[in-house]
């Protein structure tokens, strides 16, 4: 029962306080959360202050951005004991995320599990320092809770593969400098098999995007069009034709891809509180037990990512739960 | 919120688990509980002592006492799996709160108790509401200071396990405070009225008239009974929170064998796509519900003067899950989840009852919110 | 807009509560909705009160026992203005319903829609004057939300049928005079095709019935068993073999049958009011929210089942709600 | 709750909403309501024009003063049609609550308002809140008694259509009781800024900075609002709850046409049962409504002094059924729903600003409780 007291994590979190009170601007201590402040990387990033780009720098250069990634790969090689330490930490002097990015999340863990040693020398440092930002080209209109059913069709021409169709919902793909996606290799092959998971730089000849107007005025979301791209043949992650099982991958472990972001619900402030400070009466009725419920729920919804990030750690899938 | 033990069962944890499965499938399930209630019993002494045998009296007993003090966590898989078979047994009153009560106090005689409750020589209730909804301060009881002791008056109600239990765990208000009393059941002046509750569990009410409690009858300081008592009631609501978790996943399970089973049209029922997300989102209310009681545990284990937001939350959370869990199963089954020939019925009664006992829903979910801020 | 202000309106209000002051005893203007209280008639009947044998007899004699049916057959032939005006006479003095019975609410409908003038004069009256009491039989164990796929068979047998089966959920079958059951004639036929709705006396040999135990430790549920049952020709309701057009015209017409009843939710006490009075504290927020949101939807319920009585007054169906 | 009146539309009725759904969609479909968002309009007078010319501004307006005088349940038909494809004009404001307010006073003033009113001669806006919850009883504008009149300073907020028209009715608080003044808009010491909501509408913030008010501009009697205002708020309540009961059977039938279209895993989504539960649930709810928006207009016709139970229950029906229909208007159009492209926002956004609007949910379910004595 007495876990976590191991003299070798008393003295990570020692050494990463003191890390942190050196190398973390005070700007970035206002634990932003506004859209806004997201650092994001990229070719084309424009910093919005000095602060912004010396706290990318210091955590890159410790591997920070990237905490549980092999040093090999520009992470920070933590446990997942350092890495909750980490998290608190940061928490602790509301530190801002020095990086967040689709690559982080997402092309990260399928690289890591999937991708060649070259590839992952290749691509995974570019990402761990924010120098490369990618995006997600996974659904098309005629494809949405039907993902396998996409058409978006890359033709084998040797040495690439010439990819043409039409990808929707890819968050930022005006803004992304390579886009991971979903691509129908073998239009023979039933439809969950003859898919490939293919990397693609956003530069190539061909791909053009268009941002997506969302009911709220603005949106993160574009549609991604593919006219004859041309796709080098290493540009591939897993099998040919067996991309299926890296996006299933992706879906399966996203638990621990989500632990791994640290942002849990309920650790921010409460919502009861956040309402009255608006001037809402939490007295009536029907608003309060709304409140209560919301707030028991999303406390209870952070308890339950980190037991699953708990659980992919210990080996567990998600299974019936216990007891049942 | 967070307690750096993680939120998986430790390896004790599960083999304890795996071995109550074990036990209780055999010796406990549900049929056990017609059986009692079909004879009118709501104590079956023959069940607790084999229980006790398996150490699970001493759970939360210090080894020096005899027991195995494997924490709350721990307790909680053991209430869980009780939950699941719909377990009537002193385990919460006596194993859980009592011995927690007791475990808040360093004397010999606490000690004592806890080496009896260990060993099976006593069980214990816990008497505190007068009124049908759970108010712990909310007391009329009366305890006039009379030579060294007092003179107790009053009534309790809705008393688990009163009916049949040896002694008695019970605040009144004593001048200052609340002064906590440990009393023999069969202490002159008091009188228990057995009721037997919809989950054919005892509930009794007790009468007490001019009792007399000296001073070693005080389990902690005079006027202090909170120092005692909150940990011990953060403690039952913990494991109650565990035990409702747990019979709604035995619900569950009863429906999701039902779905498979069932054939209508021409299919099992299960085919049915609204059956089937009606299951998955039972499922996910179960797996939410499960995060917050083993993190109740934790918290009791290694913050127990910070776990009260982690008690209430699980509390509440089970609470809601166990009711959607019976209400669908009765659902889901159809007429017959209705009939009494069915157990779904029994899960149905139990979840109600567990939901009033040491606070409802809107007692934690505010406690929630008090502690959240709003 | 000015509606229902006509001279016969008013006049039939002022005779009917006449009526009802000389006629409703003062034991039975309780309102009594315990179901201890009901009257269900039938040949063994035992009147709880002289008062409420009263009360039925003066009922039924006016007709009111069944206040739409036709005069020809034990009812008052009332309009459905005239019916408003009686119920909300009855409910002005508080008064209990002489007679309640699945003769009135779904085997009455039935007949009259579907049985023949001979079936009327000789079925309908006894229902209306609480002579006979009915139950229904058509759920079985391995037929219950898949109702068309019962298997009690009925074997012809020149003048007669041969019923052998089960039924399920026949409520108050154990002190039922009568049952109206659906019957499979036709075993060839498919499977909503093939079922015959028949009559049958609760005392011919070969039904017997056992009660089944609810969770709440009582029940009105019995389980009815069928071996070798004989059952006259003339005992059928509409064509051979055409029961289920029977079945889904009470389905399809539930909604005038449940307005007939008169028995609206929310015409009774507020639930808030209720819980207040039982010790509930309703200034906490949760109950307070799901009472209030009770409230609102039983309400609107009982306004539910007076728009489609008078729906189905006007000939309307029940269509795609005004406007959309 | 009985009216004797008939729930289902008489005759008249039925025909004032066909031709008004004939109307409506061809000259003010929900693109129309797109294209004044794109303009950044909140009023196109010349929409208005047509309706005038329909008559129905008229609608509530007594024959003698030139209008069709033809109840609550026909105006709520109209304004029912009218939230089916989220028209935007001055109906509410102009043709239901001012009519319904000028109609209780009975002098030759009031009589040429309603004359105006009928013939397109004028709008109204009713400013009545100053936060942003309904609350007609809650306000610090002041009325200072000044020789035969009054002095007016304060702020209105939300003031609906309040940017454009030319009329303000308003309560103020004037010694013993609330006064309700109706101003000309330009009257001098107002200013008006024009807010365009999120359903694309306008809500106008008023100032009145020691503006003049004669005994001429009194409605109803000093100190008296209250007489004039009550039936005037409930008129518009209930109108209100049929424009939201309209969008909500919009929304719903837009969503149930995708449903039918869109193809995922080789047939129409509508196929799936999950779904068809979801379409038949909601359905269920608009049916439910329809049942209470009807009943608020024949008791507003026919027992107007009883009526507030069931205005209140219609308002508070008709919003939650209008976030389910929006909220599963967006799901089951999955991600484009979320889209500027698809209408499903327009309808989300109204039924927002709706549910605020005269009293939100929690509001009326009190009403609702009170009246029923809880």
């Amino acid at each position: 029962m007495q876990t976590g007291k191991s003299d070798a994590l008393l003295r990570f979190r020692a050494e990463l306080r003191d890390w942190l009170e050196a190398h973390c601007p005070a700007e970035m201590r206002d634990g932003a959360r506004d859209e806004a402040h997201i650092c994001w990387g990229g070719r084309n990033w424009q910093f919005e202050s000095q602060a912004q780009e010396d706290w990318l720098r210091a955590c890159a250069e410790k591997g920070y951005t990237v905490p549980t990634w092999p040093r090999a790969y520009g992470g920070a090689g933590l446990s997942r004991d350092e890495e909750r330490i980490f998290h608190e930490e940061m928490d602790r002097i509301n530190a801002r995320k020095p990086l967040q990015s689709f690559g982080i999340w997402m092309l990260g863990p399928a690289l890591l599990h999937f991708g060649s040693e070259a590839q992952k020398r290749h691509y995974l440092p570019p990402i761990a320092r924010g120098e490369i930002r990618w995006c997600q080209g996974y659904s098309e209109p005629g494809a949405g809770s039907d993902l396998a059913g996409l058409q978006t069709r890359g033709e084998d021409c040797g040495d690439h593969w010439k990819v043409t169709g039409q990808k929707v919902w890819t968050s930022y793909a005006d803004r992304a400098d390579w886009i991971f996606a979903l691509v129908r290799t073998d239009s023979e092959a039933p439809k969950h098999k003859g898919i490939s998971f293919l990397l693609m730089d956003m530069t190539s000849p061909g791909i053009s995007t268009r941002p997506i107007r969302l009911i709220s005025g603005k949106s993160p979301f574009c549609e991604t069009f593919f006219d004859a791209v041309e796709v080098p043949k290493d540009q591939i992650v897993g099998k040919e034709s067996r991309g299926w099982d890296v996006a299933k991958y992706l879906l399966t472990h996203e638990r621990s891809v989500i632990g791994a972001t640290g942002q849990m619900p309920g650790t921010g402030r409460a919502l009861g509180a956040m309402l009255a400070d608006e001037g809402a009466d939490m007295g009536e009725a029907t608003l309060r037990a709304r409140a209560l419920k919301l707030e028991v729920d999303s406390l209870t919804m952070g308890l339950t990512l980190e037991r699953y990030a708990d659980m992919a750690e210990a080996g567990q899938g998600v299974a019936t739960p216990r007891p049942c | 919120m967070s307690a750096m033990a993680k939120l998986v069962p430790t390896e004790d944890e599960t083999l304890l688990g795996d071995s109550a499965r074990g036990f209780l499938d055999s010796a406990a399930p549900v049929s056990h509980l017609r059986g009692m209630r079909d004879a009118g019993r709501s104590h079956d002494p023959d069940l607790w002592a084999k229980m006790v045998e398996m150490g699970w009296a001493g759970v939360l007993v210090p080894e020096a006492q005899g027991g195995a003090d494997m924490g709350h966590a721990a307790a909680g898989a053991l209430a869980g799996e009780m939950g699941r078979t719909l377990v009537a047994s002193p385990f919460l009153s006596a194993a859980v709160i009592a011995a927690t009560a007791l475990r808040q106090v360093a004397d010999g005689r606490a000690g004592e108790a806890l080496r009896r409750i260990a060993e099976g020589g006593v069980t214990y209730a816990l008497a505190v509401d007068e009124g049908p909804k759970f108010a712990p301060e909310a007391t009329a009881m009366q305890a006039r200071p009379e030579g060294n002791g007092f003179r107790l008056t009053g009534e309790k109600r809705f008393v688990v396990d009163g009916g049949f239990a040896d002694r008695l765990l019970g605040p009144a208000p004593s001048g200052e405070g609340l002064t906590l009393f440990d009393l023999s059941a069969e202490r002159a002046g008091i009188t228990r009225d057995p009721r037997p509750m919809i989950d054919s569990r005892d509930a009794a009410r007790l009468r007490f008239e001019d009792v007399e409690a000296t001073g070693a009858d005080v389990l902690g300081a005079v006027d202090e009974a909170v120092t005692v008592l909150a940990p011990a009631l953060r403690a039952g609501q913990a494991a109650l929170g565990d035990e409702t978790a747990g019979l709604a996943a035995g619900a569950m399970a009863m429906t999701v064998g039902y779905l498979k089973e069932r054939r209508q049209f021409g299919m099992p029922i299960g085919n049915f796509q609204a059956l089937q997300f009606r299951a998955a989102h039972l499922w996910s209310e179960t797996e939410l519900t499960a995060s917050a009681v083993l993190h109740a545990g934790r918290m009791l284990d290694s913050d127990p003067d910070n776990a009260a937001l982690a008690v209430s939350l699980a509390k509440a959370r089970a609470t809601e899950t166990a009711q959607l869990a019976v209400q669908e199963g009765v659902q889901m089954h159809g007429g017959i989840g209705m009939t009494d020939d069915f157990d779904m019925g029994f899960y149905m009664k139990r979840a109600r009852v567990a939901a009033e006992w040491l606070g409802d829903y809107a007692y934690h979910a505010e406690e929630v919110a008090r502690l959240r801020g709003f």
